[in-house]
């Protein structure tokens, strides 16, 4: 079932990371940096309000914060968002819905993940409906720990994740596309019967239009 | 040619045939004369149409008017004639060639039809008034009895009843004709027509009112139309398609033609007859609506086209009266295609019933076919005659600038249509009723065309006058004319007794 | 033939820059009143090269990509045939060869091939949107044609260059001479823009976001970059129609841009309606007006 | 010889399905046929007649082609031949007795062929034949009242009657034609009919038979000349009658519109969009100027290419699928392609979209209705015009898009080719008359134009449609669309990044949920009902005309069961009527000669 046979829990996630690092100083053509320039300056945000840090995350828009000068702004769908912010912890009912939304999103795109909770589980350590460690499920490019983080390391971490993609860093759904068989395979184990159709990702595997 | 342009034959020939039929044994004699005599007199008809019309033709019989009786035959009466001769003929050739009943098959019934035609056309002929009402006895005995021809419960109730209300009738006009003699002394029409004039008026009124509900029963007329859907629904649908398309139009022909000779002012005569077919038609139109029964159906439409018919005469418009006459033989001819195509269904399915019959024109195409063209002829839809005959009509009254008849009588078509496209719509419903899927055809050998021919001929008939009316239009005109015009009848009876 | 092509270049640029400079205007302007400093003037041009760039676009069958395709096609053809500037050979486009019913109804091509292609997706949160949008246009057409038509009575003509040509002084502007018709056109022509009080259609979260919800990547790009364009030409008639036309190309951008922040102030003032209000009210106020202004100018004048 | 009978039959009934063609093409002179007294039919084509002669021939063979199919219907090809024949009969008549001949003619044969359907219902069945033949009567009792004026049934103008008489004659036809465009009171029996028919033959009803309504209409102005203004003045700058009609019309079209929006079937909702269409060609003929009545033409032309090509479309479908309510389809386009591009040409056709012809008559209707002033007639028209957006996305949305609804939608398969073949000769035509507009001006419209003793109005060139008011050139029109839609395709494949194809219908943005077939997810399917929250709307769909007919049903029925009630069944009673009247009339006699 593992795409990689040579490793095994967390050595495949260290070789993952090695592997992507390795390639950050590829060359680029003068397109690929304008491009970068330009996706940089324009993230449609789908928030995923899961947790608690769904209540730092309303302010980014206001007044105060204002967001949007970065180029940041809400989306309505998956389908038009750039990023996907999720914000806490991370149920397991809801991470059948992340994952939807995240496949349903178009190329290229990030995962902003706030708090301690995605990151280890923080405080729900030991829960037992709760994942302890999202990038074992979907490609995390950022995460902004705290407990909550205020909205201006929300507004930190974007800046972080523009200079990446201006850079024209590979990012987590490149990740997510090459290694899918590992993350389909995280993602059975904690979903079971309730992973989604698959018609869903079976096209990361197949060939495009 | 002197000997058989004789319009005695007309009444004579079918009474001989019928008395001398106990002399024959077999019937398949009889057969062929039932057939051949009808077929007979409707040849003679058709070659005395020439000769008609240049000068009635006055059969004297032992005396000359108008002390005697005489036989009166103009061009009115000669359509007529042809009209009775035609509609027995085909009746005969339904009855004797196809599968019949075998109780219309026998000596009696050919007495009896025999008796009928020679009925109708004395109504028709006759020139004298207690001869007319000799005829009016012929006919209606012989149409009691063929009422109850089939011998069962409904067939003998719908028999008596016919007969009770038929000699009341009788009984009027009997009266009627005994004041008029005791009043005038005179029995010959056109010396009454003459004298009438003399009359106290209250009496005139008396007599008129006698005739009127005599006459008025036995050609159906709105209030004392009455017993007419209980006779043609016990009776053979057969026996019913002589009713309506002889026996009825003789008396309305009876009853317009003393109305126009006897009656001196015809603006009253034209109320009278105007709105009694008006009621006539509105009412037996509206009746008509909620029939279920097809025959019941049927007798109602044939009442309000016999008020239509009244009302088109009534207006004493040589127009309207030619359209009038022209209607009569389009609705004769309907009628005897519907009341044949029930007789034919009769065969088949054990009741007439609306419900009974659904679905049926999934079964019986070409029977159900023909109901469907013969209603559209009465409903007056093109091509057919029942258009052209109503066309004519109601263009008499636009001429006339009179529209509420015109009014009145695309209303009734209207209602009429509502209920005849019920009865179509339900004959060809998708679902078919078990009494039709389960019926006797399948026990039955299917039927021959002989069967059918009848039927076609009536609508090549219907068609031909939808199409080319000018065939008959010469005979309709003079019809009309013959009927309206008093002094000229007055005079050609008196004339030829004066020499 | 060269001069003919030129010219539509230029046009379909001309909408395109002018576009994304007003929209982002729009953007600021929006931001300033609610105290913040809000994103670059560029801003809508970074979003829409992003969208043209993305990577990877999802079509739910031949009929949602050739939608937004069918769009974009309606969007320049209407361009084309709405001159840009009156007495001059260029920005004229085809619009010889139309008038102003064709362009009204050439403005309504985008929302329904916008409906085909949401109807293609199957998502029925986007047809939602499509019937709101639907219903919305059978309400604002009414009074904005009637409005037009008024114009074109009163010039006796359903040319627009005719129309303009009619407009050689400030004094002849039709929004001088014909204010009613202005005034009862210029909601409708809000709502034509999608502008604030009327954008129920869109609305995200309520209806998520409404006709766009499946479209993503280079399609959502094709249908922003048809939206500025619209926007743009949209205003240019009515530039064209109520204030007199432009005679060069930095008139136009002035009148233009007059008539866009009329439309904004208007936009960022009030709520947004229901949809079933959208059209109650457009039946009812631009509707009565534009009843009085026939009143007023077939039977009083 | 017995395996080849069908054959023959069916190419006997193609055969004859082509006689308007041949006589269009071949009729000449007048035929004189006698009647009676000194009435005559005489047949002779007139340009106006032979413009609906020339919609006859279209339709007719287009419509037998797919009806010639399957296991020969005999009595069906009887009908449906006198139906043609009833029809040019109607069209060849060059006086009121022939028109009315052949009016009566199509009306019974239509009727027949009607019941042929399993799902004809009795109401359906009685209102289609009940409001035909009211309409056929009041056309009968118009030429009377014509006839008693003229002394004569030719159709000429009507100048030498009086004023009433005029009225008379004007009130009477107009609602026999009206009753046949199904204009708003009387416009019930063609929701039913249409909706009950067998599916190709609505195509007939809807394309061929309705337009003979509007063949009537415009006879109107040859009665009353110089466009009906004769009859009550001017209004504005157009005939005051004719304001009524338009009105009318206007009205019609809007609340036949509204109605159509709310229908779950799509026969229905077809029927309804027919009433709304000829409502505009109504208003149209009402303005009575050369562009309105041009408009009109073109409009009723438009109209019979659309409604063939989509009920014979639709037939396809229901005849591959069974099904026939918007709910239960869906998801079409991919299984059946070609009926979607015929539903779609049809649909902007209807919607009158440019670049399709549709749009050339609304244009001409809507200047002619500027040039006349009638600027509230206009905002009425263009309501209804806007509104038929939402029932032709729904004609589209509901079969072809969306996701399939039953089992028979999951996997239909295209319609024979004998459906496909006129869908296909219709969707030329509707695109060939949409890029020259100025060709349908010149060759169909102007002749008829002038018959009417209307100026022409004409066209520079085949692509140009030209009014006073300014005009525009469809080929120019098509170019520039058709390059920008190449140029904008071509761009976006040339551009970088990947397209593809969602693995599944369900593939939804859903809220991060993931649909399943049993979630109702054909939305669009009962698209509509919110719009009963717009007052206007919902006042007009909460009232029907069901309740007025359904009530003069009843009390007639009443009437008759009282008057059936007379009939009593025992003789006493008939006889003690005849004595009571035997004695009451004399007495009243008697009493009035007392008083004399």
């Amino acid at each position: 079932m593992y795409h990689k046979s040579a490793c095994e829990g967390f050595q495949c996630e260290q070789q993952l990371l090695e592997s992507s690092l390795s390639q950050a100083d590829a060359g680029l053509g003068v397109v690929e940096r304008l491009v970068g320039w330009l996706r940089q300056r324009s993230l449609f945000v789908l928030a995923y309000g899961t947790g608690c840090g769904a209540i730092e995350m309303r302010p980014l828009m206001t007044s105060r914060f204002d967001a949007e000068r970065f180029g940041i702004i809400g989306a309505a769908t998956p389908r038009q968002a750039d990023v996907l912010v999720i914000s806490g912890y991370l149920a397991i009912k809801t991470l059948k819905r992340v994952i939807r939304s995240y496949e349903q999103m178009q190329e290229p795109k990030y995962v902003i993940a706030l708090g301690s909770c995605t990151i280890n589980g923080g405080m729900y350590w030991d829960s037992y409906n709760t994942i302890k460690c999202l990038d074992h499920y979907i490609p995390v490019d950022m995460y902004v720990n705290g407990c909550m983080p205020r909205p201006e390391s929300l507004i930190e971490g974007f800046s972080a994740l523009q200079a990446r993609i201006g850079r024209g860093e590979p990012s987590g759904y490149q990740r997510y596309r090459d290694n899918i068989d590992w993350y389909k395979a995280n993602q059975r184990r904690v979903l079971g019967d309730n992973m989604p159709p698959a018609y869903t990702y079976d096209w990361y595997s197949g060939g495009a239009v | 040619m002197e000997f058989s342009a004789s319009p005695i034959w007309f009444i004579a020939l079918p009474m001989l045939a019928a008395f001398s039929s106990p002399l024959w044994v077999r019937w398949r004699v009889l057969d062929q004369l039932l057939l051949g005599i009808p077929l007979g007199l409707l040849l003679l008809a058709l070659g005395l149409f020439a000769t008609v019309q240049q000068a009635p033709l006055i059969e004297t019989i032992v005396i000359a008017p108008p002390l005697g009786i005489h036989l009166h035959l103009d061009s009115a009466a000669l359509l007529l004639v042809a009209l009775f001769c035609f509609a027995v003929t085909l009746v005969a050739a339904f009855l004797w060639h196809g599968a019949t009943e075998t109780h219309l098959r026998g000596r009696q019934p050919f007495v009896l039809i025999l008796l009928l035609l020679a009925g109708g056309n004395g109504l028709v002929l006759t020139g004298d008034l207690f001869n007319l009402y000799v005829f009016l006895e012929i006919a209606g005995i012989s149409a009691y009895v063929l009422t109850a021809v089939r011998d069962d419960r409904p067939a003998l109730a719908a028999g008596l009843k016919y007969l009770i209300i038929g000699s009341v009738a009788g009984v009027f006009f009997l009266l009627a004709v005994v004041l008029i003699y005791l009043q005038t002394g005179q029995l010959n029409m056109a010396a009454v027509a003459q004298a009438f004039a003399e009359i106290p008026p209250a009496m005139q009124g008396l007599i008129a009112v006698l005739a009127l509900i005599g006459l008025g029963i036995k050609s159906e007329l709105f209030p004392f139309n009455f017993w007419v859907p209980d006779v043609y629904r016990g009776s053979d649908p057969a026996i019913t398609a002589l009713f309506s398309g002889l026996l009825v139009k003789a008396f309305l022909f009876v009853l317009v033609h003393l109305a126009v000779l006897i009656w001196i002012d015809p603006e009253i005569a034209r109320i009278w007859l105007m709105t009694l077919g008006a009621l006539t038609l509105m009412v037996a139109e509206l009746a008509a609506l909620r029939q279920d029964e097809m025959r019941r159906m049927l007798a109602y439409s044939s009442l309000g086209q016999i008020g239509l018919i009244l009302l088109a005469f009534g207006f004493l418009h040589e127009s309207t009266a030619a359209g009038a006459f022209f209607h009569l033989i389009s609705h004769t001819l309907a009628k005897l295609l519907l009341f044949l195509v029930a007789a034919l269904l009769l065969r088949r399915v054990l009741s007439l019933h609306l419900d009974a019959l659904t679905g049926a024109g999934r079964v019986y195409p070409l029977t159900v076919g023909l109901f469907v063209v013969g209603a559209l002829c009465i409903l007056g839809l093109p091509p057919l005659s029942g258009f052209m005959s109503k066309l004519w009509i109601l263009q008499g009254f636009a001429a006339a600038q009179t529209f509420w008849p015109i009014a009145l009588i695309l209303v009734a078509a209207l209602i009429e249509a509502g209920y005849y496209f019920r009865w179509i719509r339900v004959l060809y419903a998708p679902a078919a009723a078990s009494a039709v899927t389960d019926s006797k055809t399948s026990k039955t050998a299917p039927e021959s065309w002989a069967t059918y021919a009848p039927l076609l001929l009536l609508v090549g008939l219907m068609l031909l006058l939808g199409i080319a009316p000018f065939v008959i239009e010469g005979a309709l005109v003079d019809a009309a004319r013959a009927l309206l015009d008093r002094d000229l009848l007055i005079q050609s009876v008196l004339g030829v007794a004066a020499q | 033939m060269l001069h003919i092509l030129l010219d539509s270049l230029a046009m379909i640029a001309l909408c395109y820059v002018m576009g994304f400079l007003f929209r982002g205007f729009y953007r600021q302007f929006n931001a300033r009143l609610q105290r913040r400093w809000g994103p670059s003037i560029w801003q809508n041009f970074y979003d829409n090269l992003k969208f043209l760039l993305k990577s990877e676009t999802l079509i739910h069958g031949p009929m949602f990509f050739f939608g937004p395709i069918i769009i974009a096609a309606g969007a320049i053809t209407t361009v084309l045939f709405i001159p840009f500037l009156k007495d001059s050979i260029w920005l004229q486009g085809v619009s010889a060869h139309g008038n102003l019913i064709l362009i009204i109804y050439l403005l309504v091509v985008g929302p329904l091939g916008n409906a085909l292609a949401v109807g293609s997706s199957g998502n029925p949160f986007g047809v939602m949107g499509v019937t709101r949008g639907l219903t919305r246009l059978m309400g604002l057409e009414v009074p904005f044609f009637l409005g037009l038509a008024l114009v074109m009575l009163q010039h006796e003509t359903a040319s627009v260059q005719a129309i303009m040509a009619a407009q050689d002084s400030i004094a002849h502007w039709n929004l001088i001479t014909n204010p009613l018709a202005f005034a009862v056109i210029l909601l409708p022509f809000i709502a034509s823009q999608n502008g604030s009080p009327f954008d129920v259609v869109g609305a995200p979260v309520e209806v998520y976001a409404g006709p766009r919800v499946e479209f993503g990547g280079r399609l959502l790009g094709v249908l922003m970059t048809q939206n500025m364009m619209m926007t743009v030409a949209k205003l240019v008639l009515m530039v064209d129609l109520f204030l007199g036309g432009a005679s060069n190309i930095f008139e136009l951008i002035a009148k233009a841009f007059a008539l866009f922040l009329l439309t904004t102030a208007i936009s960022a003032t009030f709520p947004r309606l229901k949809t079933e209000q959208t059209v109650d009210f457009f039946w009812t106020v631009p509707l009565g007006v534009a009843v009085l202004g026939v009143i007023l100018n077939v039977w009083l004048i | 010889m017995t395996t080849n009978r069908p054959l023959l039959l069916k190419l006997l009934f193609l055969a004859v399905s082509l006689t308007p063609t041949l006589t269009l093409l071949t009729w000449d002179g007048a035929w004189v046929w006698p009647l009676f007294g000194e009435f005559e039919l005489l047949f002779q084509l007139e340009p106006l007649a032979a413009f609906f002669l020339l919609l006859l021939a279209l339709g007719a063979p287009l419509v037998a082609l797919p009806m010639a199919r399957g296991t020969p219907d005999v009595p069906t090809y009887a009908l449906f031949v006198l139906l043609l024949l009833g029809m040019q009969v109607l069209l060849l008549a060059g006086d009121f007795i022939g028109l009315f001949i052949g009016w009566e003619i199509m009306t019974w044969s239509s009727y027949l062929l009607l019941i042929r359907s399993t799902r004809a219902t009795l109401e359906g069945a009685q209102t289609y034949i009940l409001f035909n033949l009211a309409s056929a009567f009041l056309l009968l009792a118009g030429l009377l009242v014509f006839y008693s004026a003229t002394g004569d049934f030719q159709i000429a103008a009507l100048t030498e009657a009086s004023t009433a008489q005029r009225w008379a004659v004007f009130v009477l036809l107009g609602l026999a034609f009206l009753v046949k465009v199904g204009v708003l009171p009387l416009h019930r029996w063609i929701p039913l009919g249409y909706d009950q028919a067998p599916d190709l033959f609505s195509a007939v009803l809807a394309g061929l038979i309705s337009k003979m309504g509007v063949y009537g209409l415009l006879l109107l102005p040859t009665l009353f000349p110089d466009a009906l203004a004769g009859l009550a003045g001017r209004w504005l700058n157009g005939p005051t009658a004719g304001y009524g009609l338009a009105w009318i019309g206007a009205i019609t079209a809007i609340v036949a519109t509204f109605k159509a929006i709310s229908q779950q079937d799509i026969k229905r909702l077809l029927a309804y969009s027919s009433i709304a269409q000829l409502g505009y060609v109504l208003t149209a003929l009402g303005v009575g100027s050369s562009l309105a009545v041009g408009g009109a033409i073109l409009q009723t032309l438009v109209h019979t290419l659309v409604k063939l090509l989509l009920f014979i479309t639709f037939a396809g479908i229901i005849l591959q699928t069974g099904q026939r309510r918007f709910n239960d389809l869906g998801h079409l386009i991919d299984r059946m392609p070609v009926a979607f591009f015929a539903v779609l040409i049809g649909i902007i056709g209807l919607a009158g979209m440019p670049p399709l012809p549709g749009f050339a008559a609304k244009y001409l209707v809507f200047v002619g209705l500027i040039d006349a002033r009638w600027l509230l007639l206009l905002a009425a028209m263009m309501l209804s015009s806007t509104a038929a957006f939402i029932y032709c996305y729904r004609l589209i949305y509901g079969p072809f898009l969306g996701h399939a609804n039953s089992p028979e939608a999951r996997d239909a398969t295209e319609a024979p080719m004998s459906y496909l073949i006129p869908q296909i000769v219709l969707m030329g035509l509707l695109v060939l008359l949409g890029i020259f507009p100025g060709w349908a001006i010149e060759i169909i419209v102007d002749p008829v134009l002038t018959a009417l003793n209307l100026a022409p109005i004409g066209a520079p060139s085949w692509g140009e449609l030209a009014t006073p008011y300014g005009g525009y050139d469809g080929v120019i029109l098509m170019t520039v669309f058709g390059s920008a839609f190449v140029i904008v395709t071509a761009l976006f494949w040339l551009a970088r990044g990947q397209l593809r194809r969602a693995g599944s219908p369900y593939d939804l943005s859903f809220a991060g949920e993931v649909p399943t077939a049993d979630m109702p997810l054909h939305y669009g399917a009962g698209m509509g009902r919110e719009l009963r929250r717009i007052p206007l709307i919902g006042w007009i769909l909460a009232h029907t005309t069901t309740g007025i007919q359904a009530g003069l049903t009843r009390q007639t029925l009443a009437t008759a069961g009282l008057l059936g009630g007379l009939y009593r069944r025992d003789p006493q009673t008939w006889i003690l009527l005849a004595v009571l009247v035997l004695a009451s009339v004399p007495t009243l006699l008697l009493l009035n000669g007392g008083n004399s």
